[in-house]
């Protein structure tokens, strides 16, 4: 064989925690400058972490702050209804005042998507979850919040391993099967305020030694 | 009776066209065929797309090639060109003292001036002192601002913010009160610590107005009339700019150097000139006017200009299999460009607009393949060949046959690789010139100037209109209309600006905005085309007088184009003359002119 | 039925090559390098016959594989559609790209139209069970 | 390092021993390893889920299967019991027990068609249970008997990861001279197959007239590059085995029992796809396993009477590779495909672990017994051209499977060839490449560039193309209508008229349709072998095929063999 080293995204045990308060059904958005995030039945509840140990405190600030940079608005929301990821990232679009919605499913497959393609279509498609890092999660917000302003970011590179079978893929089936239980058919989306915990800045501190 | 073939062998495009003669000199016309040239022009290998463009036109027509007569071929004028490009200037920034980038989300809006500081330094700053703060990429955003707040509550003016990761608004966003950022500078460790700096950031849809200009740089770092005077070329870089940094160093600089490019040299008729490169088109152009005609160009050895024509003539010798001592130059078109370049010692990236010069040169081959072309044919065909007349004159009379032509009349023939006019007087004499550049130039220029490096892109911008894709179903046109869909166009080309092809809308991969694309476009076939046509055609012109020539039919492959026709008759109507494209046999558009004239001549001919 | 024995008579091209023609009459004998620069074989000549597609059916009904035999008896009524037609017909056997009546339409086309009762009647039964299942168009 | 490991640093101070530090090192710890969840159908082979066997037969009809009567089938059901299953046997063959089927598949005095008199009435749930009670050893003895073709066989991937179809054609060529029978390609870029499938096709002729190629794409331009002749089999047109992830995937048994015929109206080739662990890794399984769920895609490609089928999990390998007992039932569904006479490509094909020990141990089974295709197929380029994301063996494997060969004398379809006739083949298909691009008008191939496809390993080594002029030149080979005759004439006109002549004779065979029967290829004479005039007639000890001969003496020759004679040379 070639090559049968696998580049591992560096795993952080996040210093921060999540808390997503639900906030009733989520209603389409009035406003254009704005892009919703869909995350999927067990995102940041039953799962805490990405595929590869990412966490999801880390990914979903990552994907806001991509979005902020831009100066766009994000919401997010989530879907309990399905776990398949077309559906999520469409229905976010669908929500979205801008039409450009970004899917998230448990283990970090994720999709940017536009209220007027197809469901099987997408602008954006990161299939492969193991190689996604919190720099593309960055990316892939920054991404999407140019989309809402109606410009043609460069797509970010998905990337590709062909040893990523052998390692992720039964794991892959596996989150899929366990994201599936929490699916509660016939449920409307459901609006979040996202509460990230701050670190204290003690515990880092700042000065030089 | 008998049925003729003419047939036009070009750089790219290989046109026929069928006729009958009748025993009283009538000629009939049945239609025309065109197939992509086989090989260089007026060589052998032309013979596969000969024999293709006949066959089809006799298809069409319902003939067998039992039936033709006689075929005629044009003498292919054997012209062919080659281009090059150099850039003349460079911008180096010496001790990392300025930032000029665009980075598409700078935060907070100002002018910031204080002392550069590392963010892990900050807590050692006294208060009341005036900083800017140095932010690498490990530190976090939400960890920057709450360091840059802290602080600010003990008193430290910070006034500005360079950050490395794309993270100005995340900053901005969270000060207590909120100052100038730039970001995405990807080299922040070069950045010099504990010097006087300046960051600005304009407001959305504006420029900065301070460090764009000399006295405002002087201003914010008391500079005297001299120092004043080498921070002018910083400004200069600046101007358009939405946000910078300025840092005073010691030393620091920033050039607008020269490229030594070397000088080319001319030499014609009235002797020869040397002309340095960095002068600019213009003053190449003037020299070449007063030499005129050419007889050869060259380069001095070891500069750039040197090795630019050194390069059409090594081209031009493998594409004529000739000795490369034995091609000669026989016309210069020399345009002013630029290119996007990355600026020397810049710290993020930066590009700055570099001149350039680009120079389609003309080259004459001998004549000694076409007899060896019409030796090929007869055997492929089993037809008697004949070379016809001079292609430009066979051009003129395929043009006559526009609808509402008359002598004195001018054509123009707009190709790939050069502009030729010829001239018609009244007495039936014709004058022709071949000038250097024509749309493969157009094509480089456009793609350099965009910063594509995709000729076949560059391509598809200079053959279609634009359009910009604003949702799923509607696009802009590049003159403001809309058009709707009623089916949802692609996800590729969503939100992007595209080419309004024959195949559909095929995106175009830059970030310039439609406007700029367009503006690029026309420049490019301007510079070229409108230049070219004025320049030859003054070439044929009874005493270089254009006021003389009443008519001028455009024709050629790059005459179907959607906007040069229309650019060229508006600059020829400031001398009276009726231009237009030409419609040859009044159906042919601008094409099959040498076939049909290559017909015309022989039936003048055997009218006597 | 020609009575193959497929101990004896396969592979047809070699052992029974007389049984065998192209679309325009020719023998496989007839296609050889000559005739092809010639011109005289062409693309159309190299196309299999619905009655050679007939004769393998029976060496696989012969070696015990009826469904083998079923599908070279359907491809052999399927030689009389143009290409194009088959990717319709086959994108119309997608789940929900059709109606019943689409597909009976259809059916009968391939009865009626090209003499292929086989064809159709995998059509028809598609729309038998489609319809039993919930996948045919709304 | 893996996730394990970090996991060992994280738990403050633990001490690990310097053994535990190694094992943990080694690469099979960076595969995928996950316990069973029977529920939701994460399990091999053995669930409490899957239905029990049972057969109903009324009228001439399959009116109850395995637990289900006929109003409940869905569409699968409904179709295995109507086209697949014998329903003149079905009583009689469900009547004997799992255990007295098992003993049959291995007892060497029963011959296979008696297996098959049997096997044709089985239901799904039935020949599950067979398998259940056969362990690998068993399987493999089976295998032997019950493979369809006596002449095992192999087939290679020969991609590009630029799509470079210079690359192409000589791999294609090198392929062929080391002996697979069938070369299958697919795309980067799919815009580039028609000059990729055309230089896969240029190069197996080249490399030993009379190799099948096909190009893997979307059906349509599949079916198109078919028809033209221009590719010579289809092999990925897959099945599912439940009905919610058929409708998924955008067809149905019947659309795929339609294509099946409109390929062999076309003179082509052709064989399903499907294995096991796609359903569950789509979250379709329903609560079965994965290989009952394989068992009934056996069935759907039995019934919809494709001659063939290729399984073995292909794409989905790393899901019953992480279970307990994932690469047995692997193993079973090549078994059982071949217990329903057909042909079976037996996978192989896709990157299946870190460990080589491990990737060894997975095709041992398929190697050892002798499949129709032992891989479908084996990288012969390097994993990182692969465009089917790698498979379990690639070039740099080739001299262990050649001394595999010989140390168990097995044919497993491959031969060792000398460095210099490598060379020249590489050098030749490149050559006739170049010519078939100038005759046709397609963007030229440089002398350069023959030079570097000749010496290189992958397409690392090549110098870059240029990719618009070769897309636009692929899309004008469709547009002018060229076909695989185009290419004979290019080819003769060119100064390959061997060349041409083999891919004249592969043309031709369309024409009689031999290659339609069950596991036919060609063999370097283009003798037709097939599962009619090549039927697998092993009967125990002493029968069967056992590579003798010429070809044993093949098989023996090595990259360095000491000669015996004179121990200071090597053996030639």
């Amino acid at each position: 064989m070639t090559d049968s080293s696998v580049s591992t995204p560096v795993t952080l045990s996040s210093e921060r925690s999540l808390a997503l308060i639900e906030c009733g059904n989520a209603s389409i958005g009035r406003r254009n400058d704005e892009v919703v995030i869909g995350i999927s039945p067990a995102f940041g509840n039953f799962f805490t972490k990405t595929i590869t140990g990412v966490p999801h405190v880390d990914v979903l600030r990552e994907l806001l702050a991509g979005i902020e940079e831009q100066g766009i608005q994000a919401r997010v929301v989530r879907l309990s209804s399905s776990s398949d990821l077309a559906v999520i990232a469409q229905t976010a679009a669908r929500l979205s005042g801008s039409g450009i919605g970004v899917g998230i499913l448990s283990r970090g497959t994720t999709m940017i998507h536009q209220k007027d393609l197809a469901r099987l279509s997408n602008l954006e498609l990161f299939p492969q979850s193991p190689l996604i890092d919190l720099e593309m999660f960055r990316s892939i917000g920054r991404n999407a919040a140019q989309y809402a302003k109606g410009e043609f970011p460069v797509p970010v590179p998905p990337g590709n391993d062909y040893m990523a079978r052998p390692r992720w893929q039964a794991k892959a089936a596996l989150l899929h099967l366990k994201e599936m239980e929490f699916i509660k058919p016939g449920t409307q989306p459901v609006e979040l305020k996202v509460e990230i915990s701050a670190r204290q800045m003690s515990a880092r501190p700042v000065v030089t030694p | 009776m008998t049925v003729v073939i003419g047939v036009d062998i070009g750089n790219s495009t290989t046109e026929a066209c069928v006729a009958v003669i009748q025993d009283d000199g009538k000629v009939e016309f049945l239609g025309g065929a065109l197939a992509p040239t086989s090989g260089v022009k007026g060589t052998p290998d032309n013979v596969k797309g000969v024999v293709e463009v006949i066959r089809q036109n006799l298809r069409t027509a319902c003939r067998d090639l039992t039936d033709v007569g006689l075929v005629l071929i044009n003498e292919a004028t054997p012209v062919i060109s080659g281009l090059a490009m150099e850039t003349i200037t460079e911008t180096i920034i010496t001790e990392s003292t300025m930032i000029g980038h665009n980075p598409d989300t700078p935060g907070g809006v100002g002018l910031g001036v204080g002392t550069t500081v590392r963010f892990r330094e900050l807590p050692e700053c006294a208060a009341g002192t005036r900083v800017v703060c140095v932010v690498t990429s490990e530190v976090d955003f939400a960890d920057a601002a709450a360091g840059i707040n802290i602080a600010t509550r003990r008193g430290v003016d910070v006034q500005g913010a360079v950050v490395q990761r794309d993270d100005a608004n995340l900053i901005a966003n969270r000060l207590d009160h909120p100052i100038p950022i730039v970001d995405e500078i990807t080299l922040i460790e070069k950045i010099p610590i504990n010097m006087s700096s300046a960051v600005e950031v304009a407001p959305p849809g504006h420029s900065i107005r301070t460090l764009s200009n000399s006295f405002g740089i002087a201003t914010i770092f008391n500079l005297d009339a001299d120092q004043t005077r080498i921070v002018s070329y910083v400004a200069r870089a600046l101007v358009g700019n939405r946000s910078a940094v300025v840092v005073r160093t010691p030393h620091g600089d920033i050039e607008d150097r020269v490229i030594p490019a070397g000088t080319i040299e001319l030499s014609g008729d009235t002797g020869k000139l040397h002309v340095g490169i960095d002068a600019g088109a213009s003053e190449i152009m003037a020299a070449l006017r007063r030499v005129q005609p050419l007889h050869d160009a060259s380069g001095e050895p070891g500069t750039q200009v040197g090795g630019m024509l050194a390069r059409v003539r090594d081209t031009m010798a493998d594409l004529t299999g000739e000795d490369r001592v034995e091609v000669r130059i026989r016309d210069v078109l020399a345009v002013d460009t630029f290119v996007p370049q990355e600026v020397k010692g810049g710290l993020a990236g930066e590009f700055a607009l570099e001149n350039a010069v680009a120079l389609a040169a003309m080259v004459r081959t001998n004549k000694g393949p076409m007899r060896a072309l019409a030796q090929r044919l007869t055997e492929a065909l089993d037809v008697e060949i004949r070379i016809g007349g001079v292609e430009a004159d066979m051009a003129v009379l395929g043009g006559l046959t526009t609808p509402g032509t008359d002598r004195p009349m001018a054509v123009l023939d707009l190709g790939g690789g050069s502009t030729d006019a010829a001239l018609a007087t009244r007495d039936g004499k014709v004058r022709s010139v071949h000038v250097a550049g024509a749309g493969d130039l157009v094509t480089k220029l456009i793609d350099s100037e965009l910063g594509i490096d995709n000729l076949e892109v560059a391509e598809e911008i200079k053959k279609h209109p634009l359009a910009k894709v604003e949702s799923f179903f509607h696009i802009r046109l590049e003159d403001g209309t809309v058009s709707f869909y009623d089916s949802p166009l692609p996800a590729s080309i969503y939100a992007r600006v595209v080419a309004l092809t024959e195949n559909g809308l095929v995106p175009v991969p830059t970030r310039h905005n439609i406007e700029k694309v367009r503006q690029v476009r026309r420049e490019a076939k301007r510079r070229v085309f409108v230049v070219n046509a004025v320049r030859a055609l003054e070439q044929v012109a009874p005493q270089g007088n254009l006021r003389l020539i009443d008519f001028v039919v455009v024709l050629g492959g790059s005459a179907l184009d959607f906007e040069i026709s229309d650019m060229i008759a508006e600059e020829l109507a400031k001398y009276g003359m009726v231009c237009g494209t030409g419609n040859v046999r009044g159906q042919a558009g601008p094409r099959s002119a040498v076939a049909t004239g290559l017909v015309a001549a022989h039936v003048q001919r055997i009218r006597g | 039925m020609s009575g193959l024995n497929p101990k004896d008579d396969y592979p047809l091209g070699s052992r029974r090559p007389e049984l065998i023609k192209t679309p325009t009459g020719k023998q496989l004998a007839d296609i050889t390098m000559e005739a092809v620069l010639t011109g005289e074989v062409q693309a159309e000549d190299l196309r299999i016959m619905p009655e050679t597609l007939r004769l393998q059916a029976e060496i696989a009904d012969a070696m015990h594989r009826p469904q083998l035999a079923d599908n070279f008896r359907r491809s052999a009524e399927m030689t009389a559609l143009s290409d194009t037609r088959v990717l319709e017909i086959y994108n119309a056997l997608r789940p929900r790209a059709s109606t019943e009546e689409e597909l009976l339409a259809i059916a009968t086309e391939l009865e009626e139209s090209h003499d292929s009762p086989l064809c159709a009647e995998l059509v028809r039964d598609a729309a038998r069970v489609y319809s039993r299942r919930g996948v045919l168009a709304n | 390092m893996s996730m394990a490991h970090v996991a060992g640093e994280a738990g403050q101070g633990a001490r690990t021993s310097k053994r535990s530090q190694i094992l943990e090192d080694r690469p099979v710890n960076l595969d995928g390893f996950v316990e069973e969840w029977p529920e939701v159908g994460l399990v091999a082979m053995d669930s409490d889920n899957d239905p029990a066997p049972s057969v109903r037969v009324e009228d001439g009809v399959i009116v109850e299967m395995d637990g289900r009567q006929h109003a409940d089938f869905d569409f699968i059901d409904q179709f295995i019991a109507d086209r697949a299953i014998n329903p003149s046997v079905t009583e009689r063959a469900m009547a004997l027990s799992a255990v007295e089927i098992a003993h049959m598949l291995i007892d060497p005095k029963i011959s296979r068609d008696e297996v098959i008199a049997i096997s044709q009435g089985l239901t799904p749930a039935k020949l599950l249970e067979v398998a259940k009670t056969m362990n690998v050893v068993e399987m493999m003895m089976a295998l032997q008997k019950m493979r369809a073709r006596r002449t095992p066989s192999n087939q290679g991937h020969t991609c590009s990861a630029r799509d470079n179809p210079v690359q192409v054609v000589a791999e294609a060529a090198e392929a062929a001279l080391r002996g697979f029978s069938e070369l299958e390609t697919t795309l980067g870029i799919a815009r580039y197959a028609p000059l990729v499938a055309i230089a896969q096709q240029v190069g197996a002729q080249t490399g030993r007239g009379g190799v099948l190629t096909q190009c893997a794409l979307e059906e349509a331009t599949e079916l198109d590059l078919g028809m033209r002749g221009i590719t010579t089999y289809a092999e990925t047109i897959s099945v599912y085995g439940t009905e919610a992830v058929f409708v998924d995937g955008d067809d149905t048994p019947w659309s795929k029992a339609f294509l099946a015929s409109a390929y062999a109206s076309r003179g082509i080739k052709m064989r399903f796809t499907s294995g096991t662990g796609s359903e569950v890794l789509m979250g379709g399984a329903e609560g079965k396993s994965m290989l009952y769920l394989e068992i009934r895609c056996i069935l759907i490609a039995k019934g919809a009477g494709v001659q063939g089928l290729q399984n073995g999990s292909i794409s989905c390998i790393g899901v019953p590779g992480a279970v307990p007992a994932g690469i047995r039932a692997v193993v079973a569904e090549n078994l059982i495909a071949s217990t329903v006479d057909l042909e079976c490509a037996s996978g192989n094909d896709q990157s299946f672990s870190h460990s080589d020990m491990r990737r060894t141990a997975r095709f041992l089974p398929q190697f050892l017994s002798g499949t129709d295709l032992i891989c479908s197929g084996y990288s012969a380029t390097p994993n990182y051209d692969d465009m089917f994301a790698g498979s379990n063996l690639d070039a740099e494997d080739f001299d262990d499977w050649n001394v595999l060969q010989r140390d168990m004398q097995v044919d497993g379809g491959l031969r060792h060839v000398p460095e210099a006739e490598i060379l020249a083949v590489r050098g030749k298909a490149a050559r006739a490449l170049q010519g078939v691009f100038s005759y046709l008008d397609l963007p030229p191939i440089t002398d350069h560039e023959i030079e570097e496809v000749i010496y290189a390993h992958g397409s690392k080594d090549l110098p870059f193309r240029d990719v618009l002029e070769d897309l636009k030149g692929a899309q004008s080979i469709l547009d002018r209508g060229i076909t695989g005759l185009d290419l004979v004439k290019a080819l003769e006109a060119t100064g390959f008229r061997d060349v041409a002549e083999n891919l004249l004779a592969v043309l031709r065979q369309r024409v009689a349709g031999d290659l339609l029967q069950t596991s036919a290829i060609l063999d370097a004479d283009f003798n037709i072998l097939a599962a009619v005039n090549d039927a697998n007639d092993y009967a125990g000890p002493g029968t069967g095929y056992r590579p003798t001969g010429a070809r044993w003496e093949e098989m023996k020759r090595l990259r360095h063999v000491m000669s015996a004679a004179d121990p200071e040379q090597e053996a030639v």
